[in-house]
């Protein structure tokens, strides 16, 4: 026990569990009026949900036990168990400290989903989705990514320093599912969407990148030269990232854009997660560089020629971001800098983690993609996971929460 | 010179414009407004507390025709485009003008909303 | 009574407000509305997707003044400080009134809006 | 036709709306302008800068009603309700309407305006 | 000294410290617009109020040696040899730093009552009647439970781990009389009130949130397995009363609010308050699902059933939710868990703690309700405590401060 | 290496580098509506720009080598040999880890700048300016007050706490100096300028604060009653400076304005940062209240006098809030509380420190205000400093963004 790494992971914890309002108000921002709420809410019961899951089946499933490589078994069930002494992921902190750490990114990763479908999913539906995901989805990704003897960690070798893989192409895959599942929003093409608030999307990208440093740097476990290594590499993608989004923006537009400025570092910080801890500083240098480009090439090309309708760029940013990221681990991982990995990155002349990175992000696509649709099947069952056309056009606020967002501002009170 | 003013309902919006645009309106003044009529409102809840919104958002389209044709051609593309059939869809009010002044030309009367090539 | 609606341009706010000022028209209301006419909006750009924004932004005055003259004056005014000569600059209309209530004293016609002193 | 259209002070907001309900009006169109007349505003402080605010928000009441009785009733009402007897209490302005349609019913003229029961 | 509980309790120090700002904006967005700003500044100005007089004699009133268990003395005047060293209440943090954490309490305590006032209180006899209560009832009611020889905690033998009765239920009741007190607010009953920027509550709740993982953390005053337990149970009551608010929203009304997840959320972390660290993660959740119910009751039936004009509820949530954890303390401590607790909760058969929960929260109520009325009548000697009717209808915020918050939004800047 | 102070660095890099987008709300607060997206990006911008700029050869040329005691070399380029050992800053924490703290001062700095521009800068000009000022100002600054061997620390013996001269005077004075030669907004005088929307200078000026604690005591560069102490005389400070100005405004006006009441709490940030770790409680007292008069005459009286429009007073509030501070810091140092100071202060009868400070103020202004007519010198060569009056009369946000805050404020979105 290390009181110092104990403080590390606890004000970590706190800072990752800040991000799920910060990614609320990202979301909230980039949404129309009528829907701010609505989209808002979306991550925020989440925060609820997943908590109460995680504690009662959530980290048993994933941490507990090992089921063919696969999943977690129910013996913590509860937290049962989980208490102040070490448990098998860290000698330095109380077992609890580090369930509880690992809650905060089972909040965050399914609240990520819910930016593909903003707009026209059914609140009750989407919960239960949520639920469903979290057990279908998460739990296995989780358990095979950084569980003992899971598939893709210990089996298969690759990396995953905060969660390329586990937290956003997963998430972000299931959000380009989910959004094809449930059909455009309305009037989509012929409509423009705007944003409705851009400091409240400042505001979000603010608290996630503040957050973020939790997230990445809590990532090592311990207060030590792999945290600082961490939250180096973490800051200096997102602002190469945001600088080479205002890049393209400038070369484009001739203006480079507030939302395109933040949407960059955000991308810089989605692309070093699964990095984070593995390469040297020059390399989330390029990584930041090169993930802009890329998202913007997925966000204004791809969605616009395949046509899905994926609201707020959950797919285009953490999916593609996340695939981005978790192929440059295999680039550019240094076994010096975190022993972890087992072998170097591709730039210093060793394929097989490279091979195992893309590999990875295969069966996370595959996992993410049929999960996602199992669970909507599941859902649609019982309830619709559309909204009506009608309470659609009045806007989710209204007709799935009975609420009004900002009446005062055009309302007199 | 006449104005058309309508209230609509706010989800409504984009259906009368694109219903005016088809009917070669192109020229028009849109603001918020809130209203009520027979229509009264809803119930809100705040912390389990009833709470009424006895006013309610609507749209408020104000546009200048040359003359009466105009205008059924524009009541009637607005009705049809605001219509739901339940109370609350809102009126139309028909006023006279005395004068229009185009600010960029000096323009005035008709000429003043006649409408060249629209420019981007 | 007369009345005059000048829908101009956002950022010519300030400038129409000292012009109506220099004519010694003191009284007025100010609000904010959208509008779309020759003039049809920009092109934004949400991360990199094209967006049309075809509602802009405008001010529309309304000033009640109790003669022609008092209009052709104000007409002006407006005119010349809401200028740019580019699409967009906005229309002025004229409506006729019944009459007018000051609510502070009761007059009614013209009355109603002579101002005596200003007051702060 | 006649619309009244009353410019108010916006702390009596609720109180005008009360009035008009009290003698049957239920059909109204409110919003929020900026107004300056007699009455011109207050100096506020930004950081020890004195900051003159010369509009201030009223709030506009538009209210069709069928017959001069109903604008009598109407204005008594508003200016019951709007006075405190010091300066920028505001305006009414009575216009003459052409027509009126309700969109609902497509009904014209007074029965455009006509309320049966209010309906929640 | 250790380096880790100082990092700890510095960083704690911070998060409670933004928790203030945060119930401005919980409190600002769910008032009219017109009294937002007046609204946000009663929290505000006692960021700068509070802390002063704790340096000058809070901490030495509340902490500095023991007059009859009721109250300090003034030794400690102006901090006055509080520094590096360790301190009587903790062995690991300079006494400064213990100080230091506890003024963060004395800001955010006072500021909870302004909740219940809003939109009718003289900002001046506001100012008068905060400086007046911090003295008659915080730091009578900081050193009773917690000081040396303090009369509910040394000598009654009651807990509080992180502030139920010192904080929650003080503040609550001490607002519900000056509610009552002042009288309703012109048109109450009539005129319905809304919220008026309901995402500056979804941001205040979430600052709120964050910011608890210091209040009740950073109790433990160091980072240890005490401070990982009480995290992991305030995050979960949170979340379970969360569920237990959107589902009453739901079986009430059909559609769970956005108003009402963020209160759910509040008074699962007001409830679980004194009980953090002394009870194990299942009865978090107890206490979180229970919390939520009762409150809703309390906010919605009591209240209108006796018609005093509790604001924005900060009785409803901070008086109830802070009685209902401070008796759910007396059932479920765990001596086991915490050795400050002498006796086990009810439910483990012993019924001389929960007793003494019972005395402790009597106690505060007389204690916060008596030294409400004498503040009241003391600054009514001098002011008016009410604002004009006049003042009111226009609003406070032109009225008390001369600004508008935000002007652009209907006028023309 | 000592994990507890690992992780408060760690945690308080963090905290300084949430300040940045919290000035971004605290300035666009400030302006017009027409212009709050230019003005939040023009700090948000800085957070890629300067971090970037700052790995490759910011941190180099500010900590790495010495040349004349004016700035460092090269040697460090890309963070090059700058790891997890402990480097010559500090023996506890990795060289890294102080690099990347440092790294936070380097982005607020210049961000503080662009209030004194905010309204009429061209984008594309204010991006160069500030990465030229960097090199020409800021990296000098660091390194004559911190930097081994720095001329004004190391050689004339002058003390900056946390950043008082480097960061706040060097600021301040260059706003200053670039909005003079930029020229005063249209109609400037004639019209007056108000805040656009008050919650969010309150927003803003609560993450400051929040941010400042990991600025000041984050500064002591480890978990110690150092730390303590700063983060005492912070909260101290910024308290008192906010009870002092809103007796100004009160007595003034009659009423304490909120936007006065923030204001006043920066203020009381800015004047304690070189202080705060040299000076007892009892001077953050004095210190405070005397800031705020004297930045109240500045803005309102100076301002006014001399005509020129620091638009958002960063020449008021941090110009003469630092020279102040730095001022007070060669009054009232101890070096019983802090032995890098080498004399004690003048009030306990040494006049030494008191000279150093005023001599290393002095430089400060010089080096800030030459270095930023050369660096707008050399920008103009290029491009206009200015916006055409079209563009400014439109606003910055659609001239330089091609954006508009909330379009569905008064649009229809
Ligand atoms: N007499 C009136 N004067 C002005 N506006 C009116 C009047 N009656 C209705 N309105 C406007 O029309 C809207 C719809 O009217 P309402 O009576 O609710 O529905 P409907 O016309 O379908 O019966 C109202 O919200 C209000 O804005
Ligand atoms: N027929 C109309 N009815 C009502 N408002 C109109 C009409 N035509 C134009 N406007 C208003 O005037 C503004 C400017 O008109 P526009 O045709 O774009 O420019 P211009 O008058 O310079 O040709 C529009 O944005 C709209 O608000
Ligand atoms: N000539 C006018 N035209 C249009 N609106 C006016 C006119 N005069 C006054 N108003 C409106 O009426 C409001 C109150 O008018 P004011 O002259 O200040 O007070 P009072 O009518 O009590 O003398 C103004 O704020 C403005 O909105």
């Amino acid at each position: 026990m290390n009181s110092g790494d104990i403080a590390f992971i606890l004000i970590c914890s706190a800072l990752v569990f800040f991000m799920t309002p910060g990614l609320a108000f990202f979301y909230g921002g980039l949404e129309r009026r009528k829907n701010v709420l609505n989209t808002m809410m979306s991550s925020l019961f989440i925060m609820g949900l997943a908590s109460a899951l995680w504690v009662l089946i959530g980290y048993s499933l994933s941490f507990g036990g090992n089921i063919s490589g696969i999943i977690g078994n129910l013996k913590l069930f509860g937290l049962n168990g989980v208490g102040a002494e070490a448990g098998p992921y860290s000698e330095t902190i109380p077992h609890l400290a580090f369930a509880m750490f690992q809650m905060m990114f089972a909040i965050i990763t399914p609240a990520i989903i819910t930016g593909s479908v903003a707009g026209r999913m059914n609140f009750k539906a989407l919960f239960i989705f949520i639920a469903l995901w979290s057990i279908i989805v998460y739990y296995p990704m989780a358990h095979m990514v950084w569980g003992t003897d899971g598939l893709l960690g210990a089996v298969l070798g690759s990396v995953d320093f905060a969660g390329g893989t586990v937290v956003h192409i997963s998430s972000g895959v299931s959000g380009l599912v989910l959004s094809i599942i449930l059909g455009s929003r309305q009037g989509y093409k012929q409509v423009s969407y705007r944003t409705h608030n851009i400091p409240f999307i400042i505001l979000g990208g603010a608290i996630l990148w503040f957050g973020w440093f939790g997230f990445n740097a809590g990532s090592a476990l311990a207060a030590n030269g792999l945290a600082v290594q961490a939250f180096m590499t973490t800051n200096t993608s997102a602002a190469f990232a945001m600088l080479s989004w205002m890049a393209i923006d400038f070369m484009k537009e001739g203006k480079p854009t507030v939302v395109g400025a933040v949407t960059g570092a955000v991308l810089g910080l989605v692309a070093i997660t699964p990095a984070a801890g593995f390469v040297p500083i020059w390399a989330a240098i390029i990584i930041g560089i090169t993930v802009s480009p890329i998202c913007y090439f997925a966000m204004s090309v791809v969605k616009k020629r395949f046509g899905y309708d994926d609201a707020l760029d959950a797919f285009g940013c953490h999916g593609i971001g996340g695939m981005w990221g978790a192929l440059m681990t295999g680039v550019f991982t240094q076994t010096s800098i975190n022993s972890v990995a087992r072998w170097d990155g591709l730039i210093f002349g060793d394929y097989r983690l490279f091979l195992a990175q893309v590999a990875s992000i295969l069966i996370t696509v595959v996992v993410a993609a049929v999960g996602t649709a199992v669970c909507a099947f599941l859902v649609k069952l019982f309830i619709p996971l559309r909204v009506t056309t009608e309470e659609e056009k009045i806007g989710l606020d209204l007709s799935q929460h009975g609420e009004n967002a900002y009446p005062a501002f055009n309302g007199l009170d | 010179m006449i104005k058309v003013e309508a209230i609509v309902r706010e989800e409504k919006y984009e259906d009368v414009k694109a219903a005016l645009n088809d009917i070669d309106v192109h020229g028009m003044t849109v603001s918020q407004v809130m209203g009520c009529g027979v229509q009264k409102g809803y119930t809100g809840v705040v912390r389990g507390t009833k709470v009424d919104v006895n006013m309610l958002p609507k749209i408020k389209f104000e546009i200048v025709v040359p003359s009466q044709a105009w205008v059924d051609r524009t009541v009637k593309a607005i009705r049809q485009a605001a219509l739901t059939g339940k109370h609350g869809d809102g009126k139309i009010f028909v006023y006279d003008l005395m004068d229009t002044v185009r600010i960029r030309t000096g323009q005035a009367g008709e000429d003043a909303i006649y409408h060249e090539e629209t420019v981007y």
